[in-house]
């Protein structure tokens, strides 16, 4: 599926995301590797085409739960790069005021984001709740829930698919097919590999998408969140795609062969996109006019991060509690 | 033999204008009814409550009548997931009071308890207001996976609260204060004490604000610290032995997290002695963190050792005579308590 | 399915083993409406033929885990009435020795049965457990585990049935769609009430039996279970049936449409199966006696745990380790 | 900032014929390769085991080639269900080894462990002889989701032992001791400790029984009673402390259920004055329990209250200087130390 419902402007806009999304990666790649992160972090590279897709297609009033791969979302919603920078740097500015780690618990309801926890996949239903929000006061928003190819191997998989589908609840569920969890490809954690095929168990659409397809993935998602919000119920979207490094900053993937990176570097979800663009007329020299404006966005996020205060050991038993 | 081996009775409770007398069971509904009509965000949910079935203990009987499904939400049986479908609601601004069919089952949705509804807040600022009940404690003949107390595990999680009511005005009034709570609350109500136990219950709004315990009684000798059904064994225990001249101080802690500790500490220093009795199993229970408090902040009013009485360290057994072996009783207690006044 | 492989002399058994139960069950009823009875206990009225058709299908060296409603599994594996009896009066001389309550944890391994627990469904990984040491060591034996319609929505469903399909185990998840979970409708749990129709989203067979035909769930137990210690993998075999009696000895059920409770009681499964033992030949007279000699038995059984001793208080400690 | 704040070393260990100097992970490894080589029934499970990766920590780094896909079986990601499964292989006379990614992934598998697996045994005499590794413990900034220290919900729970070896002989010793039980043993490891801590391990056969805790040094004025990676920053403490002329008893657990309490009533008996610490948040840890025991049964040797230090009752935070502030280490321990020794 690559017709769009995009204008030429907003595919710029979009491609500007992606850029701006593969950037922070490589940039933030660059800095753990030179040992000036904190703790660990993940790789986006790859997902962009995902995260920046499917995040595009919410309305404003919709919520989303993005996990580990979904920076493109993240940054889409409203989360700067300055906030995101500062929370991988664990600093006081960032999203979590240096409580939570890398991408973890980034949530900020004001920007219609849940946080995520590292057990897999407690989001899920923790989404399903937000919807049943929407259902509980009639209103006509939906949520779009991430989770990996790894992760429905999980029983809340199961347990939250079942009750969105009795419920008819306002609900998309996007798995990041990334062909591996960790170290283990999809075959091995799975039988059936085609994820989109579980959707008919519980008696609702599934949806297989190619996730390096930035629309493509935004045509499905948004067709998903728009007949959720009108009460058509929900819809589980299976998006393919490759996890491009290794599963966290330290992993080097000598697990995954060569060739299967390779065959999925020639579909790099980016160059597809940028292919697609300039045979529609945008000039090279304009797409990387973007790119340079991303890179510069990010080096600038980079130094405020770095130049803020790490938070205060005086607050450490803050926030327990809501007052 | 096959006979439930305790009995409660009256509890007593804030008699007065508007109090009536109730059962502690009926106590809870009164409280989740008048919340759900105050508030339009509270909700109910959980296993067999749709179609006015009420839940096993029929707490939320009526409630589908009169506010219907989506706020008397029926759920399959995934306690992992639906207690995870009550965090977002409650991110949202709902405020979910998830019911567990048997707080045995709260150990299906640890995950989503422990993990996510009692970490949010600290790390991003989201608020997670939730209830959970949870019918508890034994000395029914119901069973390994039918009587538990699993408080323990809660009130060493940080970012949760946890109540132990052990009459109807409590249960009354700590449910209403956990549902106005911001925080996730685990409620654990007593399944012996919910028909067996009646006491006044004031009508209308009523809140017992959590992290206060209750004096039941108060006598110079030692002190017992307890809660929830075993607090009616515990003044069983101390009327025996205000007859033999021991008089205590019973203290109800009804919050176990947060802990009072300065009704702990001055019961502690008062009597000098102290014994910490619940029906959970003793090892590492919450007995044990109480017991350590005092240890370490009463130290110097003590006159004699602190003593624990919890539940026998094995699973609850089922059978009779191995279930009142296993769980604590007034005789038990005043046994334990008589060696700790002659200490 | 009705074609069966059994002689004429098994069905007489399997018939036996069916009036067992009735017989067993109708006594234990009666039992706790006296008061007789020690703590809450679960009817088995119509599921006799998948108790006993299922158990059946067991050979002798496979394990099988049944739940609440599989007295007739129970018994046909090998545990007494008269064992049955006292760990339903919580007598010593139960399998549990007065431990656990009702049917939980009746489990002996010399009989290759496992004892279960009241979370649902912790049997069905358990006993994939089973199955799973069964290929660790070549062993040609294969695990029978059993599930309600109710228990299906919790997620070890899933994670249990995708690591199956997976490690191809030995493996058979029946599971007994009584059409209620305590007092909720199976359409109230699941929007998807054709449960066989899960097993797709594993890469399983799926299939649906009538749980009220003895025979019909032999077969495909028989089938499935062959298959399996054959190395051919596991199987989801949904059985129908109805729930006769309320959900524990205390449920008056009064939330059952007695329309419901009559059509499935026209297809009672002893009346079925007598009926097609009579078209073949057997007497009523010669069945009537096998009730009258399942009664007497049941009868002895009652006698003899109400006669059992109290486990002694002293020994409640023992056992909480192995040594 | 962002470093690592503590440092270990070199933890000592039995010297002696055909004892090697290798590190605390090595030390697992080679007791897990040693037990499935000796015994056929023992097999390892968990995530990213297959294809030879080794887990998150290599510790099964080799196995594949050596045992088979079947004594290494790769799981997908479903904690509860291989726990089940585990479970379902041990009553089946195996021996799985279960590798939890990160004990904070164990509340995962929590109802399996809790309610299956501890109860079996009670219930109808079956054992289930499982292990289950933890990798646990932080200070290495890894946020609230990779830094628990979940061992109270278990030390609470009957059927089920626990134990947090402190160094790398006895992460071979109580690691094989554990293998060898029949019963359900959950086995912390300590990722601080794993690539930081060396010392001698016995080459072959090299059994610490589970239950007996180790006096890691002596003194008379104080007792230090902890585990796991904190046993390090107490022997810090103390010999600091000796500097200033306080001799600390330092007591190892090792075991956390059963508890050696004959060893821990001993120095505080001996002591007069006990400190328990531990990296798990304080409130109704394995502490309170340590400390409570001492209060009932060493109350008439006490010289002062007992102490606890533990985590700070809150999610462990990420930001080096957060987690700083959350974690015991040396200088606390010290500062705790040397205010009871002059009570
Ligand atoms: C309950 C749980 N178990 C284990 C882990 C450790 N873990 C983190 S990510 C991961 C793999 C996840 O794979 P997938 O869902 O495919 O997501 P991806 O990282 O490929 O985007 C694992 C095993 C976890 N986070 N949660
Ligand atoms: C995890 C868990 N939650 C709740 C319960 C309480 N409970 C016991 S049986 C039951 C209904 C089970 O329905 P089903 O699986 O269809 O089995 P049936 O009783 O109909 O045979 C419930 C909710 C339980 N046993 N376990
Ligand atoms: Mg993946
Ligand atoms: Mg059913």
């Amino acid at each position: 599926m690559t017709e769009t419902s995009l204008t030429d402007r907003e595919r710029l806009e979009v491609y500007t995301w992606m850029r701006l999304t593969r950037a922070f990666d490589e940039r933030m790649v660059a800095l753990w590797k030179q040992g000036r992160g904190v703790g660990g972090t993940f790789s986006q590279r790859g997902h962009e085409a995902i995260s920046v897709g499917a995040g595009w297609a919410l309305a404003p009033d919709d919520v989303v739960a993005p996990m580990h791969r979904d920076l493109g979302t993240f940054l889409v919603r409203g989360i700067t790069p300055l906030r995101a920078f500062a929370s991988l740097m664990g600093r006081a500015t960032g999203v979590t005021g240096g409580r939570d780690i890398n991408f973890h618990g980034m949530g900020d309801l004001s920007l219609g984001i849940i946080g995520f926890i590292s057990h897999l996949p407690h989001s899920v239903p923790v989404a399903l709740g937000a919807a049943m929000s929407f259902r509980y006061r009639g209103e006509k928003r939906a949520v779009l829930s991430f989770t990996g190819d790894g992760a429905s191997g999980s029983g809340l998989f199961h347990e939250t698919l079942n009750m969105a589908a009795l419920w008819d609840a306002p609900y998309v569920l996007l798995v990041e097919n990334n062909q591996y969890a960790y170290s283990t490809p999809v075959h091995e954690h799975t039988k059936v590999t085609d994820l989109a095929r579980r959707a008919d168990g519980y008696g609702i659409p599934g949806v297989s998408v190619d996730g390096n397809d930035v629309e493509a993935v935004h045509a499905a998602v948004k067709m998903a969140l728009d007949r959720a919000r009108e009460g058509g119920g929900p819809t589980l979207i299976e998006a393919r795609t490759m996890r491009m490094m290794g599963h966290a900053i330290h992993d080097g993937a000598e697990y995954v062969p060569p060739a299967q990176l390779a065959e999925w570097a020639a579909r790099d979800p980016l160059q597809l996109f940028e292919e697609r663009l300039v045979a529609t007329g945008v000039s090279r020299d304009d797409l990387e006019g973007i790119g340079r404006r991303c890179e510069a966005e990010v080096e600038e996020a980079v130094v405020w991060a770095e130049g803020s205060p790490w938070p205060d050991p005086a607050t450490v038993t803050d926030g327990v509690y809501a007052p | 033999m096959a006979g439930h081996a305790e009995t409660f009775g009256f509890s007593g409770g804030p008699e007065g204008d508007g109090s009536r007398v109730m059962t502690y069971v009926a106590a809870i509904s009164e409280a989740l009814r008048e919340e759900m009509r105050r508030d339009p965000s509270v909700l109910v949910m959980g296993e067999d409550i749709g179609n006015d079935f009420g839940g096993a203990f029929k707490v939320t009987k009526g409630f589908a009548a009169e506010f219907g499904p989506l706020r008397v939400l029926n759920t399959p049986l995934a306690e992992l997931g639906f207690t995870g479908v009550a965090s977002g609601m409650a991110l949202m601004g709902l405020r979910p009071v998830v019911e567990m069919q048997f707080a045995d089952f709260i150990s299906s949705a640890f995950d989503s308890i422990v993990q996510y509804a009692a970490t949010t807040h600290y790390r991003w600022g989201a608020a997670v207001p939730m209830v959970i009940r949870a019918p508890s404690d034994g000395g029914l003949r119901s069973g390994p996976f039918h009587s538990q107390n699993p408080e323990a595990w809660f009130v060493h999680t940080p970012g949760l609260k946890v109540v132990a009511p052990a009459t109807p005005a409590d249960a009354k009034g700590l449910l209403t204060a956990a549902i106005r709570d911001d925080n996730p609350v685990i409620y654990f109500e007593s399944k012996p004490l919910y028909r067996n136990l009646k006491g006044y219950v004031p009508e209308g709004e009523h809140v017992v604000p959590i992290g206060k315990a209750h004096l039941a009684r108060s006598g110079k000798n030692l002190s017992i610290v307890t809660y929830g059904a075993e607090l009616h064994q515990a003044l069983a225990a101390a009327e025996r032995l205000a007859d033999e001249g021991i008089e205590c101080d019973v203290l109800d802690l009804r919050s176990l997290k947060p802990l009072d500790e300065e009704a702990v500490l001055a019961t502690a220093r008062k009597t000098g002695k102290v014994l910490v009795v619940h029906a959970a199993n003793r090892l590492a229970g919450v007995g044990a963190e109480v017991a350590a408090m005092i240890a370490d902040r009463a130290f110097e009013w003590l006159d004699a050792p602190v003593r624990r009485l919890g539940g026998l360290d094995t699973p609850v057994p089922f059978s009779p005579p191995l279930e009142d072996a296993y769980r604590p009783d007034a005789a038990k207690i005043a046994a334990m308590a008589r060696e700790l006044a002659r200490y």
